[in-house]
């Protein structure tokens, strides 16, 4: 275990950041955190929620996928060439951290995705306990520990000092550069903080949510619930939700003609949209109320089923404050779930 | 996949001087989809029409880009070359490399790079042209001209002379219109009934024309060569067709205390009366305000003394629907009200008058059967003082008058007062003028015969007001050329009122959906080169409504509105321009943006059953774009927030083609 | 602190609907928390006792779900607040819905308050927030209650609130108000006074943090189109994600042209966006130069105006004339 | 003068009947512009989309000015009444959000008018050339 | 002479420009014979600039202020508005009151309405 006292951070992160590029949370100008690579003077932020979650890394909003280079009548493919070396990523929280898992679920099994393999294998993730989870918080619904945040280099934070404690190899390497900016510490004052914070979690509001009623197999169950009428009627259609959750995983390959070729590059998509998956045919899902649903039942249900019964939501919260409509998976869990829902 | 053919003119030297022909042909050989690519001296001429032809025939082209002059010169040189081989005309697109390229260059060099560009362009656009086919539609042989004043008559005869149906609407009971109620006409001085009332019974007697008389039209729809006009026949309670006009019944009808208002109200007529002697169609009318039978029932003294049984008090409105394919608005004009002119005593004294009323009353036909004698006292006047531009020239934020010249006063007036001193040379006559305004054939001639022959008074400067005293009226105005305020003891005062549109026009206008500028004056569809046409095709403007007039420009601009019917009358079918809006229904959201702003109405909604991609059905309001009436200009693509509407030919992803091409 | 209580407008929903008047009503749901309140459509008194809310989150602008509610059977009542009334007249003036289906109720409005701001306030969740007279109480999880001021903690629209009043109803339950203010454009004034260079890096800074969720597009009232120009392959502006910074200036600048001159500066745009770019600063630019170049004009004012952008005069200023004048104003 | 080496690229959308005729007509009188002004031939200046002028922007214009009849002369007759109000509103706004105004124009160019086309023209591009390259609203995957 | 022109022109709020020289300012006013210059010329002197004779005249004290020029212009000039300018500059000067304190007992009168020699007090002092 380390430690580095707090006003101190800045040394630690130009350590690291002689040794490979760093991101941190930041507040930008309408005060929300967001990941930015750090530079000198770059003010680490305590946020619980970036808006854009840490998803972004591995599998960033818009992709070049290869390029088209036409001259006349020739045309020249161009492989993408721009994925980043080595990185680091300081502050992810548990739930995001968790949200790798789901996404590795998809991209890395068979067909493996080249580029998100690449980006998950080049980053070094410093995680950061939650000292203060906030009301929106249900991690503990997924069996995630805000207290004991895993990662290749796991972090707490007190009022003076913040603690690291590499559990990776990659996590252990990259300590080991940057050594002299750190001091060794006892476990003590990590379990102090764990404990403490585990105490806050269980007053936390959702904390008694749970999604037991859902997972694998249980299709028939939801899908022709009359509840999704209900829940779905507000539904803008708009992507938010989406985009801002850390376990959306679903995007779109799409062509940019640049005028002397065509750019080719995968961007998010969202269940929510009307042209969501439309083919030639048409779109499977006419009417917003099963655009909804798809979202929701592949968190709670399908996702489930096709990985041992993982779900695909982490509980950030992040969704209950940005959607316009104010509805989310906390409001469908408990339709659905029943009253045993907290 | 389009196969594309460019064809570069050299225009001889006009082109290959500046750009390097062989190069921009040789380039645009491997732009994606040009499968030919070849140059010519010139492009216009048989040799390379021919070759353009062959090149059609032997690569199988699809599409061609000819790089020459301007379109405007040669585009349908090249279309019918292409409709020739069987392809679409609206297949072809010209690029510009003359007036745009290699007149304005100078360096090779430079110029070919551009024609190359240009080319490009138009390579790209070619890429999303489809074939488009101009609408066709029917065209109705039959001509309605609103208005029977003499730009109606005129209009009509010339139609009807064409061989083409014509019908005339007129509110009043009889054609004729102001012209009709003038004494003699300047600057000739020919009697005005004398020259009209022929072309009347002329008008009567054509067997091509009808004439609805004491009617209006109430409805007007469709498009250019297929309107379909509702006319309103007012119940005049006589039947036309019976009536001889013999005259008796007016003589007999008690109700005497009706005012004529032929004679401007100057004097008074029957309930039951024929306008003036030569009205066409000659025949009474009841005036249902005053005739004591329709309102309580007592009398029906015309029926009694009716010989031909022509008296029908039951007559009731008459709606008649008859289809045109053009409409000629001759709506004509009045004198303005002149209340809000109190400086001029007119609402105060019987012996201010306007011009008009100055002129039944020294018509032989008028109240005073042509005596000049004024209105309060039935005395000879002595002095006579005329005011020239009463309500005429105002400034807009004098908020009373009209801003523009009435264009007809200062020759009528001159008129007036010559003949008042050629028929009483013992008046003194005076004209107040700001100018004296006289363009026209011997019209300045005219205005100076009545100062040095006639001996009439004309002063510089204006009335600023007149006072009743006693049986005099004092008029007191300046001259500016002594420095001096007059006061004239006058006997009659004439005001030349300025003369403003009809005020049925305005109604008129939204229903034809013609424009009118802010007098209510009919805008033209161009101010030069197209000024007897509306902006709104098949509607034709006729006479005054359009703008001040004297009575030979009315004529002519009547004989050119009819030109401009029986051209098109004469077409069997109308060719449309195929190059319309088009809205796509599935994604038109109903909201009426491009219907605003459409400068022709050629934008309306319907209700429509949708499948929506839910596989429900819906009834939706969707935009429905006359092909016919549609000219092109494309607001309404712009409006359309949705992206719904489109122009053919100029399709936003053309245009964005070319953009891109350029760009590049 | 709203005048109009839940009560009220749960009573005038219950008679409405006993009597026969209408058959849904649109309202409000309870939530989770205090905040996150979601409309909904009530059609019995039980559920409207049970579920419906309203309170100073209570903000979301009714109008635009009308173009899907009033097709349904028999009519649906709206609670419409000056902001939605606005919208509701423009909706009508583009036959966007059927007058006939719908009952509309004007209730007077005094601001909502803005859970982002209050949120910042402290770095700690929030328990519960009660509204209280002119005061906010918070209780947070970690340090306890505390107190602030409504009208420190507006929604941004709700400050510069243009008028309180309602434009459109078939009854008010409250008093309709003439009350206006002027305030609105300071922001954009502010902006036209800075050099371009400014200006620049001002938007650069807050369109770059667009995620292009749509959410802006998606809640906003005048864009009801059947169809987005970003959503059509064939429009040829279709994006689906941002890829640079001409897609962030272009989506946003062709947003707002399209609804210049039907915005009635409802503020949801602004309200909803998770990136909390102050899209409303666009919109009321156009506002103001309409304004300016054209005469006064709020969209939805009445039903039928003809919005700015489908009119002309012959004197409206030249564009060399137009561009920069409010800087130099 | 190494300002002077850049040739802006400028993009000229003509109406058909007035401007596109006047630009013809600075043609046969042979009066000179740059040649790096291309023309679009739109049949009303009415008919522009402020998506084409942001989409000459991005695919690499430095400069996009439209030209249409005289307002009162519009062959459409209102057409151009409608373009200046949506092009004042337009440009307002690109001004407004930092984008040189003087990379904008609406001018109105006769049949009659080729002087005036050409001076408009060269005028333009000296303005836009003293400017550079269009940065605000370029679309990098675009340039080559 | 430009700045007096400038200064007669801001105080009335006239366009000379639009005068269209019909006269009926002239042709209508009561004061006419009274005066050395009439309303048209003093518009058109204005517009030539020739101020300096207007403010020499005692036609600037022969205006009645009854408005009937202003009311019956065509082009809305207001000639009046340009009479009252041209006064009030001459008065504005030092010692260029054409009504003193002292001038007021003479001009008493039985059958004037003392208002009148107020307001006329008022209209040509400062």
């Amino acid at each position: 275990m380390k430690k580095i006292l707090k006003k101190n951070l800045q040394n630690l992160f130009a350590a690291i950041s002689k040794e490979t590029d760093l991101f941190l949370p930041v507040l930008n100008s309408a005060k929300n955190a967001e990941f930015k690579k750090w530079t000198e003077g770059t003010e680490y932020s305590e946020e619980l929620n970036t808006v854009r979650s840490a998803k972004d890394f591995f599998f960033p909003q818009t992709e070049n996928i290869c390029d088209f280079k036409t001259s006349g009548k020739n045309i020249e493919i161009i492989e993408n060439s721009e994925l980043p070396e080595n990185f680091a990523v300081f502050g992810v929280r548990a739930c995001d951290l968790k949200s790798f898992e789901v996404l590795d679920n998809v991209f890395l099994s068979e067909p493996v995705d080249s580029f998100y393999k690449t980006r998950r294998e080049n980053a070094v993730i410093f995680t950061m306990a939650c000292n203060r989870p906030k009301e929106t918080c249900f991690c503990h619904t997924f069996n995630i520990n805000a207290a004991d945040p895993k990662g290749d280099v796991e972090c707490f934070e007190d009022e003076t000092y913040v603690y690291l404690n590499p559990l990776t190899q990659k996590g252990k390497d990259l300590l080991n550069k940057v050594t002299s900016a750190l001091e060794d510490e006892t476990e003590e004052p990590v379990k102090k903080i764990k404990a403490e914070i585990e105490e806050r979690l269980k007053n936390l509001p959702l904390y008694n949510l749970s999604a037991e009623s859902f997972g694998s197999d249980k299709t028939e169950e939801f899908f022709n619930r009359k509840e999704w009428d209900e829940l779905s009627e507000a539904c803008l259609g708009c992507g938010t939700c989406t985009f801002v959750c850390p376990t959306c995983q679903c995007y779109d390959i799409k062509d940019f003609n640049t005028g002397h070729g065509v750019k080719r590059f995968r961007c998010w998509d969202s269940c929510m949209y009307s042209d969501f998956t439309k083919m030639s045919a048409g779109q499977p899902r006419t009417h917003q109320k099963e655009r909804f649903r798809q979202r929701f039942m592949h968190k709670l249900v399908y996702y489930p089923t096709n990985n041992n019964g993982m779900f695909s939501c982490v509980g950030c919260g992040r969704c209950l404050k940005k959607c316009p409509i104010s509805m989310n998976i906390v409001k469908v869990i408990k339709k659905l779930g029943g009253t045993a829902n907290g | 996949m389009q196969r594309i053919g460019v064809f570069v003119c050299w225009c001889g030297s006009n082109i290959a001087a500046t750009v390097d022909v062989k190069a921009v042909a040789e380039a645009l050989k491997s732009e994606p989809g040009v499968v030919f690519s070849t140059d010519y001296q010139y492009m216009c001429s048989q040799a390379g029409q021919d070759l353009i032809k062959e090149a059609i025939k032997e690569h199988k082209l699809t599409g061609l880009v000819i790089c020459s002059c301007s379109p405007r010169m040669h585009e349908n040189t090249f279309r019918k070359v292409a409709a020739d081989s069987g392809i679409n005309p609206y297949m072809v697109e010209i690029a510009n490399i003359r007036e745009q390229c290699s007149w304005v260059h100078k360096d090779k060099a430079i110029g070919t790079e551009k024609a190359i560009i240009l080319a490009r362009a138009a390579v790209a656009k070619v890429h999303l042209n489809t074939p488009l086919t101009p609408g066709e539609s029917e065209v109705t042989k039959r001509a309605l001209v609103i208005g029977g004043g003499i730009a109606g008559i005129q209009t009509a005869l010339d139609i009807a002379d064409a061989g083409y149906k014509v019908d005339i609407v007129e509110t009043k009971p009889t054609i004729g219109g102001k012209m009709a109620q003038l004494d003699k006409t300047f600057p000739t001085l020919d009697c005005a009934a004398c020259i009209l009332t022929p072309k009347m019974v002329e008008v009567a007697q054509n067997e091509n024309v009808r004439i609805f008389s004491y009617s209006e039209v109430t409805e007007v729809g469709g498009f250019v060569g297929n309107f379909t006009v509702k006319i309103k026949k007012k119940a005049r309670y006589v039947k036309e067709d019976v009536c001889t006009g013999c005259g008796l019944c007016t003589e007999k009808c008690p109700m005497k205390k009706v005012p004529n208002d032929f004679n401007l109200g100057m004097n008074n007529k029957g309930a039951i009366y024929i306008p003036f002697a030569q009205a066409v169609p000659k025949v009474a009318t009841i005036d249902p305000n005053y005739c004591n039978m329709l309102k309580n029932g007592k009398c029906g003294l015309c029926a009694k003394v009716c010989t031909a049984g022509a008296i029908d008090y039951t007559q009731k409105d008459e709606i008649i629907e008859e289809k045109y394919g053009a409409i000629v608005a001759a709506t004509g004009y009045n004198p303005i009200s002149l209340d809000k002119f109190d400086e001029f005593a007119y609402n105060q004294s019987k012996d201010v008058i306007t011009s008009l009323e100055f002129e039944r009353l020294t018509n032989a036909a008028g109240p005073t059967n042509g005596v000049l004698l004024r209105p309060s006292d039935l005395k000879h006047p002595k002095t006579i003082v005329f005011v020239q531009c009463v309500g005429s020239r105002c400034s807009a934020d004098a908020s009373k008058g009209k801003e523009y010249c009435s264009k007809i006063c200062c020759m009528y007036t001159a008129k007036h007062a010559m003949l008042t001193r050629d028929k009483y040379p013992d008046t003194d006559v005076y004209v107040f003028y700001i100018d004296v305004r006289t363009p026209g054939k011997n019209f300045d001639e005219f205005y100076r015969r009545a100062v040095e022959e006639y001996g009439v008074h004309y002063i510089k400067g204006m009335v600023g007001k007149v006072i009743p005293e006693g049986d005099k009226l004092i008029v007191q105005g300046s001259d500016l050329l002594d420095n001096k305020q007059l006061k004239i003891e006058a006997d009659l005062v004439v005001l030349a009122a300025a003369i403003e549109p009809d005020k049925s026009a305005r109604n008129l206008a939204t229903m034809l959906t013609a424009s009118m500028d802010t007098n209510d004056f009919f805008t033209e569809a161009h101010p030069k080169l197209r000024p007897v046409e509306s902006p709104t095709a098949g509607i034709f403007l006729s006479g005054t409504c359009q703008g001040p007039k004297d009575i030979p420009e009315t004529v002519s601009q009547a004989g050119a509105a009819a030109s401009k019917v029986i051209g098109l009358l004469a077409k069997d079918k109308l060719k449309g321009n195929p190059c319309v809006a088009h809205s796509d229904e599935l994604m038109c959201n109903g909201c009426s943006s491009c219907e605003r702003v459409c400068p022709y109405k050629a934008i309306t909604y319907v209700d429509k059953e949708f499948r929506m991609p839910d596989r429900t059905t819906k009834v939706r309001r969707v935009a429905f774009v006359n092909e016919a009436v549609c000219q092109g200009c494309g607001a309404c693509t712009v409006a359309c927030p949705s992206g719904a509407m489109d122009l053919k030919g100029f399709k936003s992803k053309q245009i964005m083609a070319e953009v891109d091409a350029i760009c590049k | 602190m709203q005048t109009v209580t839940r009560n009220q407008l749960v009573e005038k929903a219950k008679e409405l609907l006993n009597n026969g008047t209408v058959t849904r009503v649109l309202g409000i749901k309870k939530g989770e928390f205090s905040y996150d309140l979601t409309p909904a459509v009530f059609t019995s008194a039980e559920e409207l006792e049970k579920e419906f809310e309203f309170n100073g989150f209570a903000a979301a602008n009714f109008s635009k779900y009308l173009v899907k509610l009033a097709d349904g059977e028999g009519k649906i009542l709206v609670f419409l607040k000056p902001c939605d009334s606005y919208s509701f007249n423009q909706l009508l003036t583009e036959h966007r819905f059927n007058r006939e289906n719908v009952y509309a109720v004007g209730i007077e409005c005094d601001g909502f308050a803005d859970y982002k701001k209050i949120e910042e306030e402290f770095n700690d969740g929030i328990k519960s927030v009660e509204f209280n007279g002119e005061k906010i109480e918070v209780t947070t999880l970690y340090d306890g209650k505390k107190e602030l001021a409504f009208a420190d903690y507006m929604l941004e629209r709700c400050k510069n609130c243009k008028t309180k009043k309602i434009a459109a109803f078939d009854e008010l339950l409250t008093e309709n108000s003439d009350e206006t203010k002027n305030t609105r454009f300071e922001e954009v004034e502010k902006l036209e006074a800075m050099t371009p260079d400014e200006r620049y890096a001002f938007w650069r800074n807050e369109l770059s943090r667009c995620i292009r969720c749509n959410a802006c597009r998606d809640v906003c009232p005048a864009c009801t189109c059947e169809k987005c120009v970003f959503n059509n392959p064939d429009s040829g502006v279709e994006n689906k994600a941002i890829q640079n910074s001409f897609e962030e200036n272009m989506f946003h600048i062709i947003r707002a042209f399209h609804v210049a001159g039907r915005c009635t500066d409802c503020g949801e745009c602004s309200r909803v966006c998770p990136q909390h770019i102050p899209l409303h600063l666009l919109n009321r630019k156009f506002i103001k130069d309409i304004n300016s170049f054209y005469g006064e004009y709020q969209a939805g004012a009445e039903v039928g105006n003809r919005a700015p952008l489908v009119n002309y005069t012959k004197e409206d200023i030249e564009p060399k004339d137009a561009v920069g004048r409010g800087s130099e104003e | 003068m190494q300002v002077n080496e850049f040739k802006p690229k400028i993009v000229a959308f003509c109406c058909n009947w007035c401007s596109y005729a006047g630009a013809d007509l600075a043609g046969n009188n042979r009066l000179n512009y740059p040649d790096n002004v291309k023309i679009i031939r739109v049949p009303c200046s009415c008919r522009v989309n402020p998506m084409f002028i942001l989409r000459a922007f991005q695919r690499g214009a430095d400069g996009v000015i439209l030209c249409g009849c005289h307002p009162g002369d519009c062959h459409y007759t209102s057409g151009n009444y409608y373009t200046r109000r949506r092009m004042a509103l337009l440009f307002s706004m690109l001004e407004y959000l930092g984008i040189e105004k003087e990379r904008t124009r609406v001018e109105w160019v006769s049949a009659a008018e080729g002087a005036k086309f050409s001076a408009t023209m060269n005028e333009f591009c000296e303005q836009v050339a003293a400017l550079g390259e269009n940065k605000r609203l370029e679309d990098l995957r675009c340039k080559q | 002479m430009d700045k007096l022109k400038e200064q007669i022109l801001r105080t009335s709020g006239v366009n000379t420009l639009k005068c269209m020289r019909c006269g009926k300012c002239s042709g209508t006013c009561p004061s006419y014979d009274e005066m050395e210059y009439h309303p048209h010329q003093f518009v058109y002197m204005v517009e030539k600039g020739e101020i300096e004779p207007l403010m020499k005249s005692k036609s600037l004290y022969k205006c009645l202020s009854c408005f009937a020029c202003v009311e019956r212009c065509p082009r809305n000039v207001e000639p009046a508005k340009i009479v009252e300018a041209v006064r009030l500059m001459v008065i504005r000067q030092q010692g260029e009151n054409h009504l003193t304190a002292n001038d007021i007992p003479d001009l008493l009168d039985e059958d004037m309405p003392q208002q009148a020699i107020v307001s006329a007090f008022r209209k040509y002092s400062k």
